[in-house]
């Protein structure tokens, strides 16, 4: 579907991507394959225990292995004071972070690091972790959010206070923070519902599951220059996160980024950089390459929060809902900074709501601390209130698409936290869905069901810079500072091509490092196809006006009489081309830009999904599936479809099988990938997608974030079509086989 | 104790010998020793497939075979589908069909779709998604690198 | 990973002797999917590393109607399903062997190495009990046979002695009216270790009404691959219908000695063998009757 | 220039529960002043050491403004403090 109106000539056309032939032939390099002359390898002990105090740590007899070049714990680190920095997307104490980077008095989580080493080769480097001694006392953990806001709860952070947006309490606790969104009168609300549905609902604790392990390999030189090549959703985060974390300079730290495996918000935050480049220092100023195995990037990178959510909503007869109430409980790991703030954002904002309160609560426990993952925190929130607003919409014998329809925002509306919403497509993309064949085939067949849910996220514009040169044949190379992780070398280029009128083929991106191009935020918040898009637009509008006055000055006429158009310009009758123009220049043409820009807008999905269920194993399977988004302008509709299908796909994990599964002394069980369940081929069918077109007109071509939203609305999706199939309403994710077995076993207990 | 020994193998066609330890994987001997990254480390234990290669035209994990079991033996990386200059339909339909987006589980999903177009020259999609089943892709969801392989078995 | 030495086995008497000289400080390869997994995070150690691969007898795969079907310990997986007579004869072996991993763990992983991984939950296991597999054990100078469903005493562990390893499987011809079925519960659908795992076999008489004799085991649901000889010597002389099924199936259930863990509660595992063990069965006499 | 100013809901016990109030201000800075003058402490929960409280942004009809307390306001606006959000 498509309603857009202007007519571009590159924009929504389906180029292949410049980096496309070396990633199909093995030759693209990413973060493991970096290779350097000296090279050290580099491995990090880590934690057995969930919470622990350090008593000793001996590293001698690991120094005596032959091949061992260095061992560092964290009285390597520079001690840092409380400092709250916003590092990337989120905002940190850096002494925890630094904490969390090498465990200074205590160990918070399985696998929490503790000491590094650096040797000639990794098994040298992992024979030589064995020989550290580190002695532990062992302390009580707790690993669930709501039992760690308990009266008897172990703490985890000595100093930590409840903090109320400023307001800090007095006590030892563990929760972080707590968070509330309110307006209108609820009791009033509620007297009004004719129906009135409220559920607690429980989310697990699920990994990105990026397939590429994090990895940095790092070079401290003997002038105190620190280089590192790594795979990151941001360079210049990186480079930020060292400079405090290490106390040094941000101009004497260079970050080149590699091409990167996946990261969907786990490669923000750094784990092995600062390690690497310390060990690279004390080796005597050799560089060290780290990699992480798969089981250290599921037990000690950040997954995204579990979490405990109370939800109780009130509509009336003619399907208007009257009030909403939600408590969102997040676990933030070990140290403070779940995104509870987006959850309450994420859980009821589908919704025109005159009376409100939503609380949220961020609170520390002894599992990794979290980062961010696809629309943090909105799956979780997504979960709960679409599946209690699916209740409602049953109880009252409407459509779910209907009832949605019934309360969806538009513009003018107020979000949950107040403002209003600008344009918005959550009626388009809502109507898209009702209208799509899927909607109204016929679902046949035992134990089947169709579910729907809507999701909204509300994307991210960032900071950032781009360049271009204009080159003597008229092609034009551009640099930019934003990783490509899932083609944004295309959509970037595109945009610029399209500015410049030439064709797609005639620009040559490349993603460069922190010493070649301006600062850029990271690749996240579904912001690298709208901020840096803008910011080549920007660059693009700089050379033609430039490309212009060279024009002018070659016929020696006023620049105002020089006409510009698909890269022709044009005196008189006079013509000559962009690629004509280049080869005449006597001085370069070069143009950078900068931008901040705010008018990303938040999107909305609605996703359709038919499922059958297998009630006596319990086992889900996925039939058909339709993921329908307000996406803007799609500037490579391939690689919108593609967020779209991943991110449903994503979903469908979380929703069925993903989760962390701890034994009783707090020990992550499921480190791999043969347990922690990612799906397959195999599990999914083909994922439909809808773009629907509304050019956001808070940009240049129209985009608007596309990459998260369409992990929000799955896991209530499948939820509500489980209902539909086996009768049973599943409140705590994943909804794995024995859940729903157990689930059928109690409703036919209660039945009976 | 000699730690290493000589393996003469033949790699991407090309017969070579190589320097390992026992104890080395093929995965390790080809990024570390042949500098051949293209095989790719997911999980180092046989749940992602990024490492696949073809060992004497048989699909496996690279990270489940030692670097001295190549002994005589015939290994395909993906740095070793294009030839004269030309992708691999396969290659050139994952690019059509934008079936990659981070590209790290690319070269163990063509090498494994290769071989199953070695064994089923016209696929159903339901065997595309079952020989697919060993590799995992977080990006895309197999939606488009499923069409990338039908697409491709009906060019090849 | 520990250092180790690598030896390619002339024979079975050279992999034996190895092994008996290294005094347990050897292991035996063969598709290698497990050893070097478990090598590399340390669950086993070893000095040397006997490659058997080379071995003609470890590698065979033949069938003869009157001896039956020999698969050599270290034949991959993705040989035997692809062996015409295989498919023809053992359709519990077909199952088993192409859901063990993925395919590319199919292109290594052997029936003789998931067996000597003696994991409760191998897949292989029940498999090959239905079908009455016989282990040949070669020693340095001497063979001996032991019944498949004797073969493992502990979870990890066999009746492997020292300086012994496991040449061949052995598989009597099917009589005829016979079908056998191996059916695992994963969460997923490739690509998982059994949270249950049945296999069932059946012969019927001459009518294809009656069930002659029968034999169902279990994977995942005990210290080892389980033979519930009693479920299936229930289904003897009985019409082969639904509620025989359910019968075998609620003595199956009654023999599970099933624990919780990340894969399982016992209480879901115990559920899942009834219902495995019917639907196995309800497999095994459909293909007999074909 | 009078401002529409929405109070958080947890900052509310100091402004007696009002939810909104007019504020005559150039500048976000500005805003923060005069709301300090009529509810005294919400400065200190608002902003620390002269910025915005880290996790604390500001949005100015609607939209998140990266400048802060330095954001001018050249109409009449309706201004809210809302928790930073972050993306994956």
């Amino acid at each position: 579907m498509t309603t857009t109106t202007t007519s571009y000539k590159v924009i929504g056309s389906r180029p292949l991507r410049p980096d496309g032939v070396d990633k199909v032939t093995g030759r693209a390099i990413y973060g493991a394959d970096v290779r350097l002359p000296g090279m050290l390898y580099g491995k990090v002990l880590r934690s057995p225990h969930a919470h622990a105090r350090i008593v000793s740590i001996d590293a001698s007899a690991a120094l005596t292995l032959r091949g061992v070049r260095a061992v560092i714990t964290a009285q390597d680190l520079p001690a840092i004071g409380d400092k709250i920095a916003d590092l990337g997307e989120s905002v940190v104490n850096l002494r925890y972070a630094s904490n969390n980077i090498l465990a200074h008095d205590k160990v918070l989580y399985h696998g929490h690091a503790v000491a590094a080493v650096a040797a000639d080769n990794v098994h040298i480097a992992e024979e030589a972790l064995a020989l550290i001694k580190v002695e532990y006392e062992v302390l009580p953990h707790v690993l669930d959010g709501k039992q760690a806001m308990s009266a008897n709860a172990p703490i985890l952070l000595d100093d930590l206070r409840t903090n109320e947006l400023g307001k800090l309490g007095n006590a030892p606790t563990n929760v972080a923070e707590h968070i509330r969104h309110q307006r209108g009168d609820l009791d009033k609300g509620f007297a009004e519902a004719d129906v009135i549905v409220e559920r607690t609902f429980h989310t697990a604790t699920v990994h990105q599951g990026y397939i590429e392990p994090q990895n940095a390999t790092a070079l401290w030189n003997e002038d105190d220059q620190v280089f590192v090549w790594c795979s990151t959703q941001g360079a210049f985060s990186v480079q930020e996160q060292l400079a405090e974390l290490l106390q040094i300079p941000i101009s004497r730290i260079t970050v080149t980024p590699t091409e990167i495996g996946g990261g969907f918000g786990g490669k923000i935050n750094v784990y092995l950089d600062p390690l690497a480049a310390l060990l690279s220092r004390k080796a005597g100023h050799r560089p060290v390459k780290m990699t992480m195995t798969r089981a250290e990037v599921l037990t000690s990178t950040g997954p995204t929060s579990g979490s405990h959510i109370r939800v109780k909503m009130g509509a009336r007869r003619d399907g208007t809902i009257t009030a909403a109430q939600a408590e969102l409980i997040y676990e933030a790991g070990a140290y403070p900074g779940s995104p509870v703030g987006a959850g309450c954002g994420v859980i009821f904002a589908n919704y025109r709501l005159e009376n409100l309160q939503i609380d949220g609560y961020d609170v520390v426990v002894n599992r990794p601390k979290a980062s961010a993952y696809r629309a943090p925190g909105g799956t979780n929130a997504a979960f709960a209130s679409e599946t209690v607003v699916d209740e409602l919409a049953e109880k009252l014998g409407i459509d779910p698409i209907e009832f949605r329809l019934r309360n969806a925002v538009r513009e003018g509306d107020r979000r949950p936290d107040g403002p209003e919403y600008k344009r918005i497509g959550l009626i388009e993309t809502l109507e898209a869905a009702r209208s799509h064949p899927h909607y109204t085939a016929p679902l046949t067949g035992k134990h089947r069901g169709r579910g729907v849910a809507a999701g909204y996220w509300g994307n991210w514009g960032g900071k950032s810079s781009a360049t271009a040169t204009v080159n003597s044949d008229g092609t034009v190379n551009l640099i930019e500072g934003s990783t490509d992780i899932g083609g944004s070398r295309a959509s970037i280029a595109m945009q610029l091509a399209e500015t410049l009128g030439l064709p797609y083929e005639d620009i040559r991106p490349q993603v460069v490092g922190t010493a070649s191009v301006g600062y850029n935020d990271v690749t996240g918040g579904s912001r690298t196809t709208f901020g840096t898009g803008w910011a080549v637009y920007e660059v693009g509008k700089k050379i033609l006006a430039e490309m212009r006055q060279r024009a002018a000055e070659y016929w020696d006429v006023p620049v105002e009489s020089v006409q510009v158009a698909d890269g022709v310009f044009a005196h008189n009758g006079d013509q000559m081309s962009f690629r004509e123009l280049a080869g005449k220049l006597d001085t370069p043409v070069t143009a950078s830009a900068s931008v901040h820009p705010q008018n990303y807008g938040p999107g909305f999905g609605v996703h359709i999904v038919d499922v059958e269920v297998d009630v006596e194993t319990g086992k889900v399977e996925i039939l058909r599936y339709t993921a329908a988004q307000d996406v803007g302008k799609a500037i490579h509709p391939s690689y919108v479809e593609g967020q779209l299908q991943g991110g449903a796909a994503q979903g469908i994990g979380w929703a069925l099988n993903e989760e962390y599964v701890y034994d009783d002394k707090g020990r992550l069980v499921n480190a791999s990938l043969l347990d922690y369940r990612m799906p397959t081929a195999l599990d999914l069918p083909m994922i439909d997608t809808v773009l629907v077109e509304a050019p956001n007109p808070g940009h240049p071509y129209g985009v608007r974030g596309v990459g998260e939203v369409p992990i929000v609305p799955p896991a209530a999706a499948v939820a509500n079509a489980i209902y539909r199939a086996a009768g049973v309403r599943m409140t705590e994710l994943p909804m794995s086989p024995a859940r729903i077995v157990a689930a059928l076993a109690t409703q036919s207990t209660n039945a009976a | 104790m000699k730690s290493k020994v000589i393996v003469a193998t033949t790699i991407n066609g090309e017969e070579l010998e190589f320097l390992c330890e026992p104890r080395q994987s093929l995965l390790e001997v080809l990024r570390d020793v042949l500098g051949l990254t293209g095989a790719k480390e997911g999980c180092n234990n046989g749940n992602c497939g990024a490492c696949n290669v073809l060992l004497d035209g048989v699909l496996v994990n690279s990270c489940l075979v030692l670097g001295v079991e190549a002994e005589g033996r015939t290994v395909e990386t993906v740095e070793g589908m294009a030839s004269g200059g030309q992708l691999h339909p396969l290659q050139q339909k994952f690019l059509e069909h934008a079936a990659l987006q981070c590209g790290i589980c690319t070269p163990g999903f063509l090498l494994a779709a290769k071989s199953l177009l070695d064994h089923n020259p016209d696929p159903t999609e339901a065997e595309v998604r079952h020989w697919l089943a060993g590799n995992l892709c977080r990006c895309t969801g197999y939606d488009k690198i499923v069409r990338a392989v039908l697409d491709a078995a009906d060019t090849v | 990973m520990q250092p180790f030495r690598y030896i390619r086995a002339h024979n079975a008497e050279h992999a034996a002797t190895l092994l008996q000289q290294q005094d347990g400080r050897a292991r035996i390869l063969a598709g290698g999917t497990d050893l070097i997994v478990a090598l590399r995070e340390h669950r086993i150690e070893a000095d040397l590393v006997i490659d058997v691969k080379g071995i003609p007898e470890v590698e065979e795969l033949s069938f003869s109607p009157g001896e039956g079907l020999r698969i050599g310990a270290a034949a991959p997986c993705h040989r035997i399903y692809r062996h015409a007579d295989v498919l023809h004869h053992y359709p519990g072996i077909i199952d088993a062997a192409s859901l063990i991993g993925g395919i590319q763990i199919q292109g290594r992983a052997s029936l003789g190495g998931n067996l000597c991984n003696a994991s409760p939950a191998a897949d292989s296991i029940p498999a090959l009990i239905v079908h009455s597999a016989i282990c040949e054990i070669a020693l340095p100078q001497s063979r001996r046979r032991v019944p498949v469903e004797e073969f493992c005493v502990a979870p990890g562990k066999t009746v492997l002695g020292r300086g012994e390893f496991l040449a061949s499987l052995h598989l009597p011809p099917p009589p005829p009216g016979f079908g056998a079925a191996y059916l695992r519960f994963i969460p997923r659908n490739e690509m998982d270790i059994a949270v249950v795992g049945v296999g069932a076999s059946v012969q019927l008489d001459a009518e294809r009404r009656h069930i002659r004799s029968a034999r169902i085991a279990l994977a995942a649901v005990a210290p080892t691959p389980l033979f519930v000889q009693e479920a299936g010597d229930a289904l003897i002389g009985a019409e082969a219908n639904e509620e025989a099924f359910a019968r075998a199936a609620e003595i199956a259930r009654a023999a599970a000695r099933p624990i919780s863990d990340m894969r399982g509660t016992a209480e879901f595992r115990r559920h899942l063998v009834g219902v495995l063990t019917q639907r196995a069965l309800a497999k095994a006499v459909e293909r007999a009757n074909k | 220039m009078r401002h529409d100013v929405w109070i958080p809901p947890v900052h509310r016990d100091l402004t007696g529960g009002e939810e909104r109030v007019q504020i005559e201000a150039v500048t976000i800075g500005e805003v923060v002043t005069a709301l300090e003058q009529r509810f005294p402490g919400i400065a200190a929960r608002l902003t620390h050491e002269g910025q915005l409280r880290p996790g604390i942004a500001v949005a100015v009809n609607g939209v998140v403004t990266p400048r802060g307390l330095r954001q001018r306001l050249d109409h009449a606006s309706e201004i809210h403090f809302v928790p930073a959000m972050a993306g994956g």
